[in-house]
Parts: structure tokens; C-alpha cells; sequence
């Protein structure tokens, strides 16, 4: 977002912000919890954007991943289990100018937050959105989540999960207006931060979908994919995710796929033997909603009055 | 053309009264409403009291002559305020006769009443029509229903080809001239009513209005007074004419509140199709949300950023906004919520009045969650109300859930243009430094109350939750935080509370009734007590605007009157149904409350018929006290 | 080994006691509950009174060694019935120091209390740890508690390579050697418990068992007699052992009903993970929805389509459900929601008990939507209001609400098993032909009741619909017919109360003082009363199961005290407080219908503690309005 | 559905079912209104497939389209706008014989109903799902709809609906478990008819997205589409949708399109100069969520008293 806010361009150069800057209450996620590692590559994409933490709101639902806000140095809203993208939505309506991290689960996402997933996409309104999935629910201990592997062993389904995992990327890809679309793992430090990055400065809603260990209540789900990681396909293209070889040496099985290929992106995400990694779709000419919502924010309280009269003056009799 | 001079020469037997209620009924598309509506504006401007209120049918496009299809307006015009809708109408022009038994059903005529009948269908090519028509008016004279039988169609014919669309003005044209309206001026509202269509239509209406007028002159020896209002009391005045629905828009605009979040539902929609036509001229976004959880997420999100937000919705809506709003009043966001009320439970009476939905206004959400309930009780406090609602939610760092109803959305009124100064107005957005040291809930011990820190003040960062938390918005499980927070957000009204004054009695401090009220009630209740008392009968009113906080005074107002009673628009066991004893009945909302509130055997008189109380029958059930009353002792 | 007898001759100085309170406390994962638990079911079977309820963090895996990640449970064992965690605890044994620091917080111990601490940290590497412990054991002993180091580490050490996993083992053969419980009893119950894990494991917990109890022979003169109830208030009884929210699924399953449709959320889950484990034994299924509001949703589909269906959740998924609920309400719907409160208001502490959702069951949705709510009291009303709500549900066809809370829903207890029978069970779905003649809501005017067609049955075809509507379900807007259902869905809650029996007071009918609660506060208000009229104070109790309707003779019973009173665990302002007057005082949940209800001036206590009442703080709360009232004369 | 209930063959065979026994009461939409075709054509269906009236339900949220039930011989629950889907699943768990039909529009299903749409599809019940799409809410009187066209006036966007038109075809086939996706427009009896009888005999849900008139306050939405046949794709194929010459005539653009192939299915959905018509896509063998739900519904209360005592032996002490 570098230059993009000019109002405060040049405070920028007065201050350096360290990482102490981005930092809040100490985490206290599970050791190995992949969250950890997820708020660290946030931290730094802030610093190195030196973004102004009271110029940042981190927002979330409910779950171990929505607590997120409370481990960062910005304003946080930890809000209602689902609902975090309206309440991220009309923070950024009326104003534009602040940076909006959107922190959610794949039961607070997916599941109770469908309607509201779905929806912000369309509105496309310019934010860094991150699906910690961890095909479980968390939080409550061990509950079946939409993205929980078939015959994964829950509390709700002792005996095995009897849906098939759902797919968020197939269904992501598929609502209008859809403009930043990217897919990684959390114990891939550097490309976990280049997407985060890349979806930072992209300017709509960067869906991440992060997924994530949870070595507690869903060890096995991440385990399998950490020991094969043939089980990925990594992206690769000069518009995509930029990574170095220490990311591309890792996955064998890597593609070019150009980010402006929809159908081609989806499918990519339909083929769920081979997950994709990296950037699956990107447009950075999409409409935002803080374009149309904020209109007018630019008046003074003198004009809005003046406005309101001549309102009156047509209904006076 | 007509003109005023030849208008009075011609001018009947004529006959003076204080108030008149007037009816058009048609199928709908007639085009009944706008005639109703500019002889409303026109009288208003003429110094009578008016308020119009619109008969909608419950379908979209209803069969034509059928009495579920009956589509009109009706204007209460008098020589003083006029607060409601009134009883029973002094005359109905009616497009066809079917239309007019919805309205015989719902109460809305008396014997006596002029019925002005489109008489083509007596001649109708389809037999069942004739019979139906020759059935209606015999029955309806049986009832004592005076009607005149008129060529209003064969009329307009000499004028348009098409009646369909142009009768309505011919209507205004006979009922100015039955009420000797000014024809200038009623030219003039017609003129700008059709400005966008362009001066041949304009022409076209024009000439239906003096055909209606020279009509009624030639075939209808009606003609009545109803002379203005004395003018010192519109000294200097200038008003507006709105409904309760625009009302609440326009207070959004002098509120300053830069957002409303909505999602679509009847009767609150209105408010927010006013906004977004006008809005942006004072720089305000309406966003239809994909369902009521996202609008008041959404709302509240503004709210956090800084731009208090409001959200406008019904029933249905309220139920589920339940969550959201008790987050708002865990993390202490001010928010304002408008809630036009409609029949219940569930989508129930989609069109209808009710005031169903305080008891679910204060207590709806799980765990302790007070905040501001008020209720407005005028279309005028509609829009002063909103105003107040932004500011107590800032002040007091609160939602405020301000409760209007389907009859002050619809109904139209005449009232005093409000004077917005800045001070209404949301003040810019404060980004100045916050002291890291003040914690973001740094509340007073006393009154629970805490200045904010909002997004973009440096130093300001603080974490909202809908956990229980300490002052520095700390996620915490101990009891004496859990304790402390529940503290200072119940202690925030008793400062409210000791803020307000003791509500005002309509009628001596005491006597053998009071009648209590809240909401869109008022005027219908007060005229019923004007009326028993010129009876000679001790009956007083009170009306409530605040419900949380209660406003003070209530129990020694009530000590004044042998018996108090509640009248509300909702549901109450009739003390004379089966089974229901003293001890089984179910109350009616606020004569809950206030039994709990002040111990006082409140009686109250509730009913759920979809339709405003009508001023008569509110007196009947007044007067049925007092007998009893006397009775007792 | 360590049999019996051994066992008894080595006994040390025996202390005889009626009851006793024991906990163990741990960081999590080191199986404090475990032990607890056996220790509690062997207690039961000796026939002791016993009552456990478990110590959970707040966070999933708390840092070890931290006050915040205090694990485990407290066990209170009794020669009588007992019905709530009482006060303080006798005996802690803790695993480290610092998790005691959150259970002092809580005032979990007292002067006296007998800690019974592992020693390692005394010379553990790090020198922080050192420090901690040893000025932990000194602030220990200056506030009272007895504090005994013990070596109980090094002594598994000599058993296992990895006593983490072992101590909890050690720890109940020490207890058990204290309370001398039977050995055999104790070493089946560990051998059922490590069944699936094979005879290695088995074998290895009875070594380390053997080695608490001996260790505790040698090292510890601690023994306690806590004798066990009268053997004929057990005559022939059978018991099982469960919280409150197994109790709930084994209501579910004793119901007949097939179907639990539900959406995670704390406390509520455990009861869902329980039926997932054993419903398909009774042909039941479990499902998960996407959300709660699908979660209702999908129950009342089922209901329509006539299998009655439960869901259950807490307070933010009550509040979800909201609409609906007003849905079932108005289409006359079976349904059975159980709502295991937690701490409110929005998500508040979920962990945590609270009796906050009273009103929002009753009021929550807009428009008068009456339907049965009732409180289970004990963890056995748990099993039993579940059967009970299904037949109401049925019969009234109405939505049942059931409040249970977080302290039955972990509280664990012995009671008499349940007999079950075929007429507690759901009847086989009725597909026989519908007198087309008989509309879908053939009121009977008087009860308002009706019987219900479903689906499958040959001209028992009908729209359900939320709208207003006719008996024959036809939508309708009309005054009468709105009037009318409204009346019917009122009446049958006049019907219900006419057949309910007034409650009966536990103590005197009369005195000076009558505390009336509601829910889970039971054990603990009753235990109180009966404490202080020990002391002579003419203080009695009254618990209500009913709220709607409610229960018959309220104002009767209340009229033989001087003062009536509810304790409950919701928020009230303390009218101690600043600004808070007999005129703003908002009152405890239950306290504001009672005085609706019986207008006498019922006064409340009530805290929003996160914890269960303790019988000793509420007699202090007693005993001071007490002495209030001699005050007075 | 015929055969594969074999349990009232029998009685199939004994009464015959008239168009009169599937009529309910007289239907009050506005004239004009594409509503009715799509009663008469259900209403051909089920008399075609000898449907037992009282083993029929349809289910609907709230909206003109949602007051089908009230006009059907069936047994119907208008219930809670949005709220459909759950109601019509919880109706199948426990009585997966009976036959279920869904009415519902385009903000009833795409917009508060997002979260049940998606979450249905999943769990595939069997149960014929028709959407109405008028582009607009119709019931609440000409408020922006989610796929209503950009620049279409409402009430609610007297300036213009600000937002690209929700597809949700697209999102539809994005969802794991998806096994009927088709689409007709309500002006077209015979494949309207056909399409609805292919649903109906699909064991699973059958989506259908019938675009409809809404002659009152959306006229241009779908006159614009009457009038340019051109803008529809006819879509072919021995295991499509069977269309005769009458049909197949009016729509100058055919293609042959497998139903079995989802990747198609999604770039034709995801075309908007071209609507698709017909069957997108369709898996016959995908699981049905009642198949589970249903487990034990034929056991005896006789056989849960036992099996609830075993269960209480085993906490006995
Ligand atoms: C309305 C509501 N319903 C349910 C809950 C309980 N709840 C809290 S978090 C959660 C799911 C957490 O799973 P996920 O979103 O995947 O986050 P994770 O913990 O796995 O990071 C649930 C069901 C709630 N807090 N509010
Ligand atoms: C909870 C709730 N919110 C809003 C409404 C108001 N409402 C009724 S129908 C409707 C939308 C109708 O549009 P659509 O679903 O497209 O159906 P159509 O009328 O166009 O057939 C709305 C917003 C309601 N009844 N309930
Ligand atoms: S439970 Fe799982 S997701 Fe939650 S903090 Fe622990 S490891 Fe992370
Ligand atoms: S408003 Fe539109 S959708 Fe509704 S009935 Fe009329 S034409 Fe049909
Ligand atoms: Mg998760
Ligand atoms: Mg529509």
C-alpha cells in the first residue's frame, strides 16, 4: 500500500515501525499450532509495508484463529463466531483509508460464515482475507468442520466425518467479481509470507486459504500432507507468487498457470489430489465496494447540512 | 375552467364542521392514493389539521372488484391537530362497489356515510357484474349507507379515452369543490406532481380537475366547511408533509449518520428507498446487505471505525440482528437500530400495525444486555427521535433501539419543518493522539461511562470483544472482571435515568383512570380521553417515550388514580376468556413492565387486530372501566 | 500388593467426618480428572453422597506450571445426598504450586485446608522455578493452608520411566488409602477404564495405584472416615453416574425422538458428542448443521414431517434461533430446545455458568410468542424434563425451551437409574387417513388445543405457514382471524397451567424470609436454608421448575413471609451501588416476572460470578437480609 | 420416482391422479407473472409420475415464488425467508420417503438463504430444488436482488443496482457433492417440463434455475431475453435434456454438451453474453445425506427401549 495513502506518506519516513510495533498479547496458541507461524508472516508483511498500526484493524470471528487480533499491535475486532467479514466490510464503508486483515476459521468461514464468504467476494472490498484451515474445529474441541476430511474421526462423528470435504476454492472461483484467490500451507514460512504480501498490496479482497496444522485435534489431516509433499502442485508464474528456490525445491510437482485463467484455475482446485499452492486467480481491476460506499465522506458536517435543507425545502408546503 | 369566484356562487347548502374523515377506494393502479395525498397537502396548506393514512392491499396485483383488492387512502381533515386516523368516514368516493366491503368489515363506516359510487357497472355487459353491483348498493343502503349513484367514468370520457388512468384527478376535482379547496393551489400540487411527464399530461389532469369540480357543482348538492386552524397557531410556522418511514430518513440526514445497513422488509423498507434517492446529497450510503445478521454486522463494523451507523428493519428482522446487537452492547458500540414494528409472531402481519416487539427490544438477547429502548410516538418524533437515538448512542455508548410501528410509517401528517443546526450533526471524526495510559474502557465508577478511542487515533490500539473483558478490553474469566463490566454497562442508565423528567399527565394529576401508553397510540388515546372526559368522566392519559431506562415518576403519577391501565396495540388473555384467571393471564408488554416496575395492579386493553386503535373504540373500553369502577365503589 | 486388611491394620489416627471436599489439581493432560472421576465412582458405590464437577482452562494447552492452565477437579463426598460442590475444600492434592494460585482466586480453600503438594520443583534446575515454589509454599502457609511436600515424582520414578502419565494413578491410591475406600473396587474400576489399552497398561496403573496407597500409609497421617448414607435409603435402588449433559442424551434417547439437529457451541456440545457415540444403539442420528439457525431449521422440518426433533445449544445460539422459534411458536410446531447456559450477555465466558437467559427464552421474539419454558434443577431433571418436554411438545404442540446450565452440564453425580418404559417413548408415526372435514388447527376454543396432521397421511394435506392464518391454515389478514389464533396460542399455556400443582416450599410455610430460585442453584440454596435454620433463622425455600407458564399458588406462599427473595446467578443491580434507586434498580431475571406476577416486593441477590453459588456465601447473603429485617422490627 | 418406491406401487396402480388432486388454492400471482408456468408444469410432473399427493411436501421461504405451496394439492410449509433448505433436509432425515419439492427466489436462495444453498447442495438430499429467478424482490416491491443486472433500477438503487449480477451457476457447480445443475427460463413450457421431471427423477438434489418474469417490477430483465433468443445456449445430449423440434426451433444456438463433464459445465456457466439451458451437469451417483440421516428410522420404540437399557447397563454402577 506503499504511496497509495499519500496523506500519510510523509509521516512514513519519520518513523520507523519495528516488528515490536505489530506485536500485541503473547500468543497462546498450542506449541506447533500452525497459527503461530501465520501471525508471524502477518507481522512482517506489516513491517516491511511499515503500515501504521492505528491505520490497521485486524478482524475476526470466533475459534483458535480469531484470536488473532489480540496478538497484534493494530485496533482488533474479535467479534461473533461467522460474522467477521460484514463487520470487516463496514469498517472499510465509510472508511477507506484504513488497512483491514480479515482472520477467520474454516468453521467460522465456511460453515456458519457461508452467506457472508460468499457475499464479501462480491463486494470485493480491499482486504487481506486469511482462511486458517485446519479442517477441524478448534476452539470447541474437535468437531467435524465442512472441510474435514471423509471418515476423519470427530467428536460430532465418532465414527468418521460422512461428507465429503468441501471445497472452497471451486466455490470461491466461482462467485462474480472474485479478484485475488491464492492457496498455501503454513509451514511454508516464506511462501506464506510472499501471498500474504501479494494479497496486502493487491487492492480488493486477497483470499488466502491457509491450511493449517492443528497438531492437538487434527494431526493426521496436516501430518499427510507435510510427509508427501507430492501432494501439492506449486504455481509459479511471472504474475503469481514470487518464490525462490528454497519454496520450489520443496514441491516437487510445480506448473506454470497463468493468474488471468479462471477456468483453468478451477480446475486446478477441483483436482483435490494434488492441491495447488500459490496465487490460483488474480484480477486487479475488479470493482470495490469502499469506491461506491464511501462517497461523500469527504464532506464537512456545514455541507451535510446544507444538503439536508434543500432536501427540506422541496417538502415544505 | 373554474375558477374560485364562479366556484362559490355556485357553491350548495353548505354545512360547517370542526373535523371531516374522507375515503377513496379503487382497485389498485387507479391512482386513489395520489388524489388522496394532494387533497391532504392541499388542505394542509389551507391551515387544516390532515393526517392521511394509505389502505394497501395485501397482494401486488390484486384481481380487479374484488374486496381483497381494495386499494385507496383516507384524509381526516379538521379545524385542530390532527394526531390519528379517527373512527368511522363521513364520505368515501368508491371506483367500484366491491372494493367497499373490506373497508364495511374493518369498521371504516358509520350509518350516515355519503358513499360517491361509480355507478358503470349498474349497465355492466356481464350479467354477474350487474347483479353483483344492483346486490352491493341495496345492501349497503339497508346498512344505512347514503349513496349517490354517479357517471364518474361517462364523465371522464368527455375528456380522456382512457378513465382508467385520469378518474383520480376528476375525484380531487369533486371533493375540492365539495370542501371549496383553493383551485390554485390544488392546480399547482397537480402541476408539480406531473412535471416530469410534461405539460400536455399536466393539461390533460388540469381539465379532469375542473370537469370533477364543475361535476360536483351540477350533480352533488354536497358542500362542507371545515375552516383552518386558528392562525396563531401556525404563526410563522413552516411544515412539512411526510410519512413516519420518511420521517425516519430525514432524521438519519440531521443526525449526520453517514450509513445506513439494511435488508429489505415490509413496512420498514420505505425509510431506506426515501434514503437512497436522496442521500447522497448529504453524503450517505445506503447498503442492502445480503441478510439481516450482515446489516447489522456491517452497521456495526462503522460504528467500531468511528461513523456511528444505523439500521432500519422489522420483526423478523430484529430476531435476527439478536446476536449482533447483544455484541454491540457487550463492547459498548453505540449503534442505532430503527425497528417498524408489524403484526407478529413470526412474518405474520407483513402489512399490519402492531407493538409486539418491545418485550423482545429489551430482552431479547441471552445474558444481561440493557441498552436505550425508546419509542417514538408522533411521525414528527420519527425524525427528532433518530436524532436523539446517534447522540445517546455516543453518549452513552450504547445501541439505542428506537420502535415506530406500520401506522406511523404510512400515516402522513403536516408538521413543523425542523430547524437541523450542526450541533445534530455527527462530529467530524476524531484521529487525534489517544494516551496509551487510558485504557479503552476506562470507565467512571459512578456512571459507567468511557470515552472511545477509534481506529486511526495513534496510541489508541485496543482489541473488541464480545468476551467478558477488563477495562483495557483484556479477554478475562474471573469473576470480578465478569462482575465489574456487568456493573458499569447496567450503571450507564441509571445515569440516563437521573437525566430524565417525570412524563407529563394528559388530563388532572389525578382521578379515577389513567390511561398509559406508548408509541404511535398517542393521539388516538389522548382524543379518547379528551372525549370521555368532556363526558364529564376522571380519566387522565400518560405517554411513554423511554422504556429502558423507565422515566422517573411513574408510581407516584399512578397513586393519583383509583385504577391505571395500559392500552397497547398487542397481545393480552381477555380477563373474560376461558381459563384465564387472575393468576394465568398474560399481559399485555409495557402493563408487564410496569407492573414489575411499580407493584401496581395495572390493568390493560390490548388487542392484535392488524389496524391502528380507533379513537372510539378506545373510549368504549375506557368508559367500561369506569362503569366498572363505579360499580366497585 | 496392598489388600484390605493390610490396609486397615496400618490405618493412622482416623478422623470421622460427614463429608468432605477433595481436589486435584494439575496442568492439563496429566489426568487430575481421571482420577478424580474413579475416585468419585467408587465413592458412589461405597454408598457415599458424591458430587464432582471439573476445573477447566480457559485455553486448549495452557502453558504448563501457570496459574491460567489449572486443570482438574474437585470431588465432595458425603454420608448424605449431595446436591452441589459445596465451599471450600478439606484436601487439595496439587501437581504444582502455581495452579493453586487460580483455585485461592476462586476461594476454593480455607484457613486449614490440607495441601498436599508434589515437592520436585523444590529442586528443580531452573532457578525461577525454585523461587516460585519455594515463596508459593511460604504465602501458602502464612494464609493457613497446611501444606505437606511430598516426593510423589520420585516415588512413580520407581514404577515409571514417565510419571507424567503415571502420577494420577499414584495420586488415587493415596486418596484412596486416606479415605480407606475399597481396594478391589478401586483397581476393577482402573482396569475398565484401561480395558481397550491391554493388560500391560492395566497392570502398570494397579502398580502405581498400590504405590499411592502405600506411600500414603507411610509418609502422609492423614485418614478420613466419611461414612456412607443409610443403607435403606438405597434399598434395592440402582444408580448410574453422569453429568448433566449426558443426562440430556440419555433424556433424548428415553424420548423416542430420532433426531438431535445441532450447531457446536460450548457448554452444549458434550451432550451431542454423546448421543454421536451410542444414538444409533436407539436408531437416532445426530446431525451437525451448518449453523444454528439450519440447526432449528432441520429440527422443525422433522417435527413437521412428525418426528419431533430436539436441537440444543447456549445463549449466542439461542439467539440465533430466534426466528425460528417465533416460527414453531405461530405454526404450533413440536419442538424440544435445550439451552445449557453459559456466561453472558454476546460470547461473554463460555465456559463459565450463568442463569442469563430466562428472559430471552421467554421474550425473545418479537410479537407474542408463547411457548413452554421450564429449569431442570438436579442433573437427574436433566434426564427426565427431556422426556417431559417431548410429551409437552406434543401435546400443547408448542416449542418446549429446557434451561439447564454449564454447573449440571459438568457437575457429576450418582442418581437412580431411570426405569424407562414404552410410554416415555415417541409413538410410531400415525399415517391413517385425516377426516378431510377436520381443518389442520381445529382449536378447541376453550383449551386452544388441537390435533395435527402430517405428512403421509391420505387428505391430511395443509400449508404450514408463518403468517396469520385461519384454522384451516389459509393465510389471513383480516382483524378476527389474527385476534383468534392469537388467543388459541395463548389459551393453551391457561390449559397446561390448570393442570400443574403448586410447588412446595422446602422449610416452614411460613417465616420470616423466602428464597426462591430456579435451575441449578437447588442443591446449594437448599443446603443453605438448612444451615441457617440450624442457626434458629425462620428462613425457608421455594424452586420453581415452570416458568411459563407458571407454577399455581405463588402469591399464596409468598404471603406467609415477612420478606421474599430470589438468589440466582444473573446480573442485578446491587442497590448498594451508585445512582442505583428502588426506581433504577434493574432486578434478577426470575425476581422481575414474580413481581410482575404477585406485585408483592420480591428483592433479589443474584451475581454474575462465573461459578456455581456456594451454599455458604448465599446463607451470609441470607442471614444479613435477616438481620436487615430484625432491623426493621 | 416410479418403481423405486415400491412399497405403494401397488396403490399406484389402484387410483389415478388428476390434475385437479395436485391444485391447491386458485394461485394469486400477478397476470403475467412466470410463476405460473412453473406451478402448471410441476404440477404436470407430479400428475405425470402419479405422485401420492399426501407423500408430496413443498417447502419455501418467503417471496411471490415462495407462495407456490399454497397453490399445490400437497402437503406445503411456507416458512421463514431464506430458511427453505433447512426445513426441506430436516423434512427428508427422518422421513426420506416422502417426496420433497422446493420453491424458492433469487434473494430467498442467493441471498439470505447463501449459507443453507450452498450447505444443501452438499448434503444432496433428494428433493427437486427450483429457484425463481426474477432478478428482483418482488414480494417486498422492486429491491436489488443479487443477480439483478448492473444499472437495473430498484427502489433500493434508484441510480442503478452497483454491483455485477451474482452467477450462481457458477458457485453452484463449484460445490463438493453438486449432482443436478440445470437451467431454463419460464417462457418455455416443454423444457421447463422436462427439466423439472429430469430433477424430479434425479435421486439427489435437482437445482433447477428457472429465470422468470416479473413483469411488474423487472420487465425488462426478462423481455430484453425473450426478445434475443441468441443470448441462450441450448444444450444437448443423450443424457440431457430431452428437447423436441418445438423447442430446440426457438433457440437458434445448440451445442452437444456431457453432462458428466463439471470443467464444461463451468466455462458455459460462467459465460454471461450466453445463458446456458438445459442439464449443466449431472452426477447420478452422488451420495445422498437421508441414506445416513435416516439410520434406524425402522426400528420399533419396543427395540430403542432395548437399546436404550443396554445403554444405561453400561453407566450402571
Ligand atoms: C453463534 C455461535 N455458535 C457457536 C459457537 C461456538 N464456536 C466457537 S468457535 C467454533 C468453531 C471453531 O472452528 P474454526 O472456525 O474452524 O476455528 P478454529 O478453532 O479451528 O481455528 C464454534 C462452533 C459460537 N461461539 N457462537
Ligand atoms: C427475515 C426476513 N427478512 C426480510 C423479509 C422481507 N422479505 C420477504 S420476501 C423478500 C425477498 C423476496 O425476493 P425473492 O426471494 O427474489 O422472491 P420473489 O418475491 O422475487 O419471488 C424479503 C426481503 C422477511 N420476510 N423476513
Ligand atoms: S487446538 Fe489446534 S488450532 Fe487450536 S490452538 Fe491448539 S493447535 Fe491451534
Ligand atoms: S410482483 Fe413479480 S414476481 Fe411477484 S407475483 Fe407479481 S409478477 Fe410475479
Ligand atoms: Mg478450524
Ligand atoms: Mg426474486
Amino acid at each position: 500500500m506503499f504511496g497509495l495513502k499519500a496523506d500519510w506518506s510523509l509521516e512514513l519516513f519519520e518513523r520507523y515501525f519495528t516488528m515490536g510495533d505489530y506485536a500485541g498479547g503473547e500468543a497462546r496458541w498450542c506449541p506447533g499450532c500452525g497459527d503461530h507461524a501465520v501471525l508471524t508472516a502477518a507481522q512482517k508483511v506489516l513491517r516491511d509495508e511499515q503500515q501504521r498500526p492505528e491505520m490497521s484493524v485486524c478482524v475476526s470471528g470466533i475459534g483458535c484463529s480469531s484470536r488473532m487480533p489480540h496478538y497484534l499491535g493494530t485496533f482488533g475486532f474479535h467479534g461473533l463466531h461467522g460474522r467477521a467479514l460484514p463487520v470487516a466490510c463496514g469498517i472499510k464503508a465509510r472508511r477507506p483509508e484504513l488497512d483491514v486483515w480479515v482472520a477467520t476459521g474454516d468453521g467460522d468461514c465456511f460453515s456458519i460464515g457461508t452467506a457472508h464468504w460468499i457475499h464479501a467476494l462480491r463486494y470485493n472490498m480491499d482486504m487481506t482475507l486469511m482462511v486458517f484451515d485446519n479442517a477441524i474445529y478448534g476452539l470447541t474441541k474437535a468437531q467435524t468442520s465442512p472441510t474435514s476430511p471423509h471418515g476423519f474421526k470427530t467428536n460430532t462423528h465418532p465414527f468418521g466425518a460422512i461428507l465429503e470435504p468441501h471445497n472452497p476454492l471451486t466455490v470461491t472461483l466461482g462467485v462474480t467479481n472474485v479478484s485475488f484467490v491464492a492457496q498455501v500451507a503454513d509451514w511454508n514460512p516464506p511462501l506464506l509470507y510472499e501471498t500474504l504480501k501479494a494479497a496486502y498490496r493487491h487492492k480488493g479482497t486477497g483470499f488466502v486459504r491457509i491450511i493449517q496444522r492443528c497438531p492437538v485435534y487434527a494431526d493426521s489431516f496436516s501430518k499427510e500432507l507435510q510427509q508427501n509433499p507430492d501432494r501439492f502442485l506449486l504455481l509459479q508464474h511471472q504474475r503469481g507468487i514470487p518464490v525462490d528456490k528454497s519454496v520450489s525445491r520443496q514441491f516437487p510437482n510445480r506448473m506454470e498457470h497463468d493468474p488471468s485463467d479462471l477456468a483453468r484455475a478451477f480446475q486446478l482446485a477441483a483436482d483435490t489430489a494434488r492441491l495447488p499452492l500459490g496465487l490460483l486467480y488474480h484480477n486487479p481491476d475488479a470493482q470495490c465496494y469502499e469506491d461506491l460506499s464511501s462517497q461523500g465522506v469527504e464532506m464537512t458536517p456545514e455541507k451535510r447540512l446544507e444538503g439536508f435543507n434543500a432536501v427540506l425545502d422541496r417538502i415544505t408546503i | 375552467m373554474v375558477d374560485a369566484t364562479t366556484a362559490e356562487e355556485l357553491a350548495p347548502r353548505l354545512t360547517l364542521t370542526r373535523e371531516h374523515i374522507v375515503e377513496i377506494v379503487s382497485d389498485s393502479g387507479e391512482g386513489a392514493q395520489k388524489a388522496g395525498q394532494t387533497f391532504g397537502t392541499v388542505s394542509a396548506r389551507m391551515g387544516n389539521g390532515v393526517w392521511t393514512v394509505e389502505i394497501i392491499p395485501a397482494e401486488i396485483q390484486p384481481p380487479a372488484r374484488s374486496p381483497a383488492g381494495a386499494s385507496g387512502i383516507r384524509i381526516r381533515l379538521a379545524s385542530h391537530a390532527v394526531t390519528n386516523m379517527g373512527d368511522e368516514a363521513d364520505i368515501v368516493v368508491a371506483f367500484n362497489e366491491q372494493v367497499l366491503y373490506s373497508r364495511i368489515v374493518n369498521g371504516a363506516y358509520k350509518e350516515g356515510t355519503q358513499v360517491l359510487l361509480e355507478d358503470k357497472w349498474r349497465d355492466d355487459s356481464v350479467p354477474e357484474i350487474r347483479e353483483q353491483y344492483a346486490k352491493a348498493v341495496a345492501e349497503f343502503r339497508r346498512n344505512g349507507l347514503i349513496v349517490h349513484e354517479l357517471p364518474i367514468e361517462t364523465a371522464c370520457l368527455e375528456i380522456t379515452p382512457n378513465p382508467r388512468r385520469g378518474k383520480n384527478m376528476f375525484v380531487l376535482g369533486m371533493l375540492c369543490c365539495i370542501y371549496s379547496r383553493d383551485v390554485e393551489l390544488a392546480k399547482g400540487e397537480i402541476a408539480t406532481t406531473f412535471k416530469r411527464k410534461g405539460d400536455k399530461v399536466i393539461d390533460m389532469n388540469h381539465r379532469l380537475f375542473d370537469a370533477g369540480y364543475r361535476f360536483a357543482v351540477e350533480k352533488l348538492g354536497l358542500s362542507y366547511q371545515v375552516p383552518a386552524q386558528p392562525a396563531e397557531d401556525r404563526e410563522g410556522k413552516r411544515y412539512i408533509v411526510t410519512n413516519g418511514n420518511t420521517a425516519l430518513g430525514l432524521g438519519v440526514m440531521a443526525s449526520g449518520m453517514e450509513l445506513v445497513s439494511m435488508y429489505p422488509i415490509t413496512p420498514a423498507t420505505s425509510a431506506s428507498h426515501y434514503l437512497a434517492d436522496v442521500y447522497h446529497e448529504v453524503g450517505g450510503f445506503v447498503h442492502q446487505a445480503e441478510d439481516e445478521i450482515a446489516a447489522a454486522g456491517f452497521a456495526i463494523g462503522s460504528s467500531f471505525a468511528g461513523k456511528t451507523a444505523c439500521t432500519i428493519t422489522s420483526g423478523p428482522g430484529l430476531a435476527l440482528k439478536t446476536e449482533m446487537l447483544a455484541l454491540a452492547v457487550m463492547a459498548e458500540l453505540p449503534l442505532v437500530v430503527c425497528v417498524v414494528q408489524r403484526g407478529g409472531p413470526s412474518t405474520g402481519l407483513p402489512t399490519k400495525v402492531e407493538q409486539g416487539d418491545l418485550l423482545a427490544a429489551l430482552f431479547g438477547e441471552p445474558g444481561d444486555a440493557p441498552k436505550v429502548v425508546i419509542a417514538a410516538a408522533t411521525i414528527e418524533e420519527c425524525l427528532h427521535f433518530v436524532v436523539m437515538s446517534r447522540r445517546l448512542a455516543e453518549a452513552f455508548r450504547t445501541p439505542v433501539i428506537l420502535l415506530t410501528d406500520a401506522n406511523l410509517a404510512t400515516g402522513v401528517q403536516p408538521y413543523q419543518r425542523p430547524e437541523p443546526s450542526l450541533d445534530w450533526m455527527a462530529p467530524p471524526i476524531d484521529q487525534s493522539d489517544w494516551d496509551e495510559h487510558i485504557p479503552p474502557y476506562n470507565w467512571d465508577s459512578e456512571s459507567g461511562l468511557s470515552p472511545r478511542p477509534v481506529p486511526g487515533m495513534p496510541g489508541g490500539q485496543y482489541i473488541l470483544t464480545g468476551l467478558a473483558h477488563t477495562n483495557h478490553s483484556k479477554v478475562a474469566y474471573d469473576s470480578d472482571s465478569n462482575q465489574h463490566g456487568a456493573n458499569m454497562r447496567s450503571r450507564k442508565f441509571a445515569a440516563l435515568a437521573s437525566t430524565l423528567k417525570p412524563p407529563v399527565v394528559h388530563g388532572d394529576d389525578s382521578g379515577d383512570l389513567l390511561v398509559v401508553g406508548w408509541g404511535s397510540t398517542l393521539g388516538a388515546i389522548e382524543e379518547a380521553v379528551d372525549r370521555a372526559r368532556a363526558d364529564g368522566h376522571q380519566v387522565s392519559s400518560l405517554h411513554l417515550r423511554f422504556i429502558l431506562p423507565m422515566e422517573p415518576g411513574l408510581k407516584e403519577i399512578f397513586k393519583g388514580f383509583r385504577k391505571v391501565m395500559t392500552v397497547e396495540i398487542n397481545y393480552s388473555d381477555d380477563p373474560g376468556s376461558p381459563l384465564i384467571t387472575d393468576e394465568t393471564r398474560r399481559y399485555a408488554q409495557l402493563a408487564l413492565l410496569l407492573r414489575a416496575h411499580t407493584l401496581i395492579d395495572i390493568d390493560c386493553w390490548s388487542v392484535v387486530y392488524g389496524h391502528p386503535l380507533q379513537p372510539g373504540m378506545i373510549k368504549n373500553e375506557l368508559v367500561k372501566r369506569l362503569e366498572a369502577l363505579q360499580g366497585e365503589g
